[in-house]
């Protein structure tokens, strides 16, 4: 009975108690359930990674098997548990955040009736079961189930609202959208069955070469992989269902969509990492994928007028650079991003909520302004994580993203011009965390009445808050850059999982890494001193520079017209294609001969019935003689003598 | 080979005896003479009068009883000296069912001539 | 000079003309007239051959033949006669009541 | 070409002659009495097949009673004059019918002259029952009531329903 299986179960079975029994609980109950259930799992996370810290560096991947699923011939599938490195981390990233988001949400869902807050909970909880499902995999068949669990489980979450259609609209927009990224990792499972006849990581990976280095191949099962990170960490032309899924509560959009599960994509690449690395044209393609949705996301960002969507394309772009930064091969780099993120982009969601809490639903920044006085707490908090998010030197996000951006210049498969997209897309992340931080929290009040109601939140919503912040700080000097200090304790952790990885030649990079601290730090400078002018004060400038430039103000607002173009061009297509096939083949063919034999055996009864039985005895007559003829040469034919 | 002696006897006696008068008597025909005979009174009615049924019933009950009888024709030729009381019991059950019927017959009216 | 074969020959072809005349006849009467020409046709076979054969059953079958088919003008007439008396039209084919 | 053969051609010829009339004729009396004709030409046949006993037995009752009958049908029925119609009532019928009949003619025919006949027709066992002279009336009498005393009683019965039939019929008709 390994800590695993209590890490795992736990958040199911409080999911199942709380969706059956939900309603008659009460809100106390449920929500207590929910939360011990992740605490619980927390802490024996925590207690399997020191288990797991216990062991030699080399000895540190631990099977369970929990399940023996599928035994054909030679062929064996189990639903087995993998601890290493790698998992330990994020099972511990997972039910720690989710931990936070849980106390969170008790207080964030506190209007929705008993029967609905159960279920929200419920939802939850089978979301943490199913993000450990994937994250603790040690075949592509468990990490494919859970892969599908959480698409689920996000469906559920982002249609929480029944009510509204949008949120519905939304629920399925996610979940076609991943089932399109789902396919192509299915395929991807399919070749890998094919050449390698079992599914185990621990037998795949070690003999990756077996598809032929650099062989097309290898290319196309990482790229269908890659396929499958890209619906799930919405990237590449997949990004469109993030920015929709905000139609879920906060506390939703804080795990799923910032933490845990879009994630999963770049955790996958990590973990299938053997396989990225025999063909470098499938780790340049994702690289540059991630780069360019980095760039493209952040542009957006820039210029969207709800919270909520500007977080959701930050979210976009901040994966674009960790996709970006394993790409590169930089896995410790990017993963290092992973954990930076999970903790500032939470925060900042969570931020988000409790502004949208005290302002009763409103979202709109431009209506905001000034709540600095109000909301102490939050207005710090919301600080640290832009902070993080910009990349101001010293805190967690300034060292992971430069270090990304740092291997794309000194990396393996270093290019010039992709360090050009991300330091680009960096400028811009800047921009719109500092116009985030003024237009919310300083400058005036632009909507009196709302400003006027404006109150701390309740201590459930603040606590994680504060811990997050600290968090996102503390987190940061796990992975300071080579030559600040020789305690390198995250990519010493990392290094059993990425031992087979050309590792970059960090050692002669001293002085650039010192010229590029430095080009950071100063433009992170003079963005927040440019957003402080635009935002914080009354400054006709923004307004006056999007009129100017209105074209293209207009398209980043409209978000590149993506959706219209994905509407027009997939769906309407197959809405056709689909009537075709309903009018021609189904009605036709199918109903028709369906028909056709009815109407037969009508006509045939009523041919007999007129022709035959007609009462006529002579006809009868002809009958009885025809028989007689038939008899007799039957007779003939086949009897004679004896 | 007696018995188509005398068929053929029969028959040319029959013959002969239509084809002389045919042949030799006078042939005078007028009116009177075509009409149907009707014992001097003058013919009234169609010439085919409707039979009431009861004529019909008695026909067929002549036939059923007409097919006993041929039965029995060549059961005495062996019934004296071989059959004996077997023959007896054969003929005895024949004989039963067929008064039986002729009784329910008679029960039914079928006879009456009014 | 005629053999067994040749009466044979003269009971089928009596019994194909029975049947010809039930096809074709739309009166009742000469329909039942065929089918007793039919059971004749039977008859003389049966005979012919108990001939042909020296087998006296022949003939014990020929005297059952006689009495059913007497039996069955009987019934058959009778009905005839039933319907007729009532329909007063003798024509067969309009006659369907018994239709399916 | 003795006595007994030109007696044989005769009958027959008259046999089969009568059979045609009787279906092809337009008046159902004609018929009937075609019919009569056709059953004396057999008796004959029946004499000169060494069966008398079958040849008088059919004068008797057959022609006897059933044309009886028939005649008495056709007057009670006062039929007469009735077939001016055609004979048949559409070309597609006759023809029907004559095919019908060649192809009975035809498979019969076919039957009979497929030959084998003997060895069809003499079985194994007859061979052994011992040849009678077919004219023996006590023989033919001998097989009637002692192997078929059993289908002499079912006849018994035939007859008694047969009577029950006609009462019936004839009771509903004599009070309608």
């Amino acid at each position: 009975m390994s800590p695993l299986y209590v890490v795992l179960f736990l958040p199911l079975i409080g999911a199942v108690i709380n969706r059956l029994f939900g309603a008659r609980l009460g809100k106390r109950a449920s929500a207590g359930l929910a939360c011990a259930a992740v605490l619980t799992a927390f802490a024996f996370a925590v207690s399997a990674f020191l288990g797991l810290s216990a062991l030699a560096p080399a000895a540190r991947s631990v099977v369970t098997p929990v399940y023996g699923f599928l035994t054909v011939g030679s062929f064996k599938i189990g639903f087995d548990l993998l601890l290493d490195p790698l998992s330990a981390v994020m099972i511990c990233v997972v039910t720690g955040i989710g931990s936070l988001i849980h106390i969170y949400s008790v207080a964030y869902m506190e209007e929705e009736d008993d029967a609905e807050y159960a279920r929200f909970f419920a939802y939850i909880n089978f979301f943490v079961f199913s993000m450990l499902t994937l994250v603790l995999a040690a075949n592509f068949m468990v990490i494919f189930t859970g892969w599908e669990l959480v698409g689920v489980s996000s469906y559920l979450l982002i249609g929480y609202y029944r009510g509204k259609t949008s949120a519905a609209d939304a629920g399925k927009k996610a979940f076609i959208v991943n089932r399109v990224g789902d396919l192509g990792f299915l395929l991807g499972i399919f070749i890998i069955m094919g050449v390698f006849g079992s599914l185990d990581f621990g037998v795949v990976l070690p003999h990756a070469a077996l598809l032929g280095a650099g062989s097309g191949l290898a290319t196309a099962t990482a790229l269908l992989l890659f396929m499958g990170a890209m619906g799930k960490s919405a990237q590449g032309p997949l990004y469109v269902w993030l920015p929709d899924a905000m139609e879920g509560p906060t506390p939703v959009s804080a795990l799923i969509h910032a933490a845990t599960m879009v994630t999963a994509g770049v955790f996958l690449v990590a973990r299938c990492h053997a396989i990225f690395e025999l063909s470098p044209t499938a780790m340049g393609v994702v690289a540059w994928i991630g780069g360019l949705t980095a760039l493209y996301a952040a542009t957006i960002a820039m210029v969207q007028a709800d919270i909520k969507r500007v977080l959701a394309y930050s979210t976009v772009s901040q994966l674009g650079y960790m996709v970006m930064g394993v790409g590169l091969g930089a896995y410790t780099a990017g993963f290092f991003h992973l954990l930076t993120h999970a903790f500032f982009k939470a925060l900042l969601f969570l931020g988000a909520g409790s502004v949208m809490h005290a302002l009763h639903g409103e979202l709109d920044m431009h209506k905001m302004g000034g709540l600095r006085k109000k909301m102490p707490i939050t207005h710090i908090t919301f600080v640290i994580g832009a902070c993080c998010l910009a990349g101001v030197p010293l805190t967690s996000g300034f060292f992971s993203k430069d270090e990304i951006l740092y291997m794309a210049i000194a990396g393996p498969h270093a290019s010039l011009c992709l360090w050009v997209v991300g330091y680009l897309g960096a400028c811009c992340t800047a921009f719109y965390s500092g116009r985030l931080v003024f237009q919310i929290f300083y400058g005036k009040p632009r909507d009196h009445h709302a400003y006027d109601h404006a109150h701390e939140s309740a201590w459930p919503m603040a606590l994680p808050l504060v811990v997050l912040a600290v968090g996102s700080l503390a987190v940061g000097l796990l992975g300071l850059p080579k030559f600040a200090s020789s305690w390198q304790p995250f990519s010493d952790w990392l290094a059993p999982v990425f031992a087979d990885v050309k590792t970059a030649p960090e050692a002669d990079g001293g002085s650039l890494v010192y010229w590029l601290m430095l080009l950071y730090t100063a433009t992170v400078a003079f963005l927040g001193w440019l957003s402080y002018q635009w935002f914080a004060k009354e400054n006709p400038k923004p307004t006056a520079l999007a009129a100017r430039w209105n074209g293209l103000y207009r398209l980043l607002w409209n978000k590149y017209y993506v959706d219209e173009f994905y509407q027009l061009v997939f769906v309407r297509a197959f809405l056709g294609y689909s009537r075709w096939l309903w009018r021609w083949v189904d009605q036709g063919i199918i109903d028709g001969a369906v028909n056709a034999v009815g109407g037969f055996a009508q006509h045939l009864g009523a041919l007999l019935r007129e022709r035959v039985q007609n009462g006529q005895t002579r006809q009868y007559a002809a009958f009885l003689m025809a028989g007689v003829c038939l008899l007799l040469g039957l007779v003939f034919i086949y009897g004679g003598g004896r | 080979m007696g018995l188509l002696i005398f068929t053929a006897a029969v028959v040319a006696n029959f013959a002969g005896m239509i084809g002389a008068s045919a042949v030799l008597g006078p042939k005078r025909r007028n009116a009177v003479k075509d009409e149907p005979f009707e014992c001097g009174s003058l013919p009234v009615g169609p010439n085919r009068t409707r039979f009431h049924i009861r004529f019909y019933l008695t026909a067929i009950l002549f036939l059923i009883f007409d097919i006993e009888v041929v039965f029995l024709y060549p059961f005495i030729t062996i019934f004296r000296n071989e059959l004996g009381l077997y023959g007896l019991e054969v003929m005895g059950i024949f004989l039963l069912v067929l008064i039986f019927g002729l009784a329910y017959e008679w029960r039914r009216g079928g006879m009456e001539w009014d | 000079m005629f053999g067994v074969g040749f009466v044979l020959a003269l009971a089928l072809a009596i019994f194909s003309i029975g049947a010809f005349g039930v096809l074709t006849r739309r009166d009742p009467l000469v329909m039942f007239i065929s089918i007793e020409m039919m059971f004749n046709a039977a008859n003389l076979a049966l005979v012919d051959l108990s001939n042909y054969l020296k087998l006296v059953q022949g003939h014990a079958l020929v005297f059952f033949v006689i009495a059913v088919a007497a039996a069955e003008v009987a019934v058959g007439l009778g009905i005839i006669i039933a319907i007729f008396r009532t329909e007063k039209d003798v024509n067969v084919d309009h006659l369907s009541e018994l239709k399916g | 070409m003795g006595l007994n053969d030109i007696l044989f051609a005769i009958f027959s010829f008259g046999a089969l002659s009568s059979a045609i009339a009787v279906v092809l004729t337009r008046n159902t009396v004609h018929a009937a009495l075609h019919f009569v004709g056709h059953l004396l030409c057999l008796a004959v046949l029946y004499c000169l097949l060494n069966a008398p006993l079958l040849g008088v037995l059919q004068v008797m009752v057959y022609a006897g009673a059933v044309m009886v009958l028939f005649v008495f049908a056709v007057m009670i029925l006062d039929m007469g004059e009735q077939e001016h119609a055609p004979l048949f009532n559409s070309a597609g019928q006759a023809l029907g019918a004559g095919i019908l009949g060649a192809l009975l003619l035809g498979l019969l025919a076919w039957g009979l002259g497929r030959g084998g006949l003997d060895q069809a027709l003499a079985p194994a066992g007859a061979a052994s029952l011992p040849g009678v002279e077919t004219d023996n009336i006590a023989q033919v009498a001998r097989s009637l009531f002692r192997e078929g005393a059993l289908t002499f009683e079912a006849v018994g019965i035939l007859l008694l329903t047969a009577v029950v039939a006609v009462m019936v019929m004839a009771k509903r008709k004599l009070e309608s």
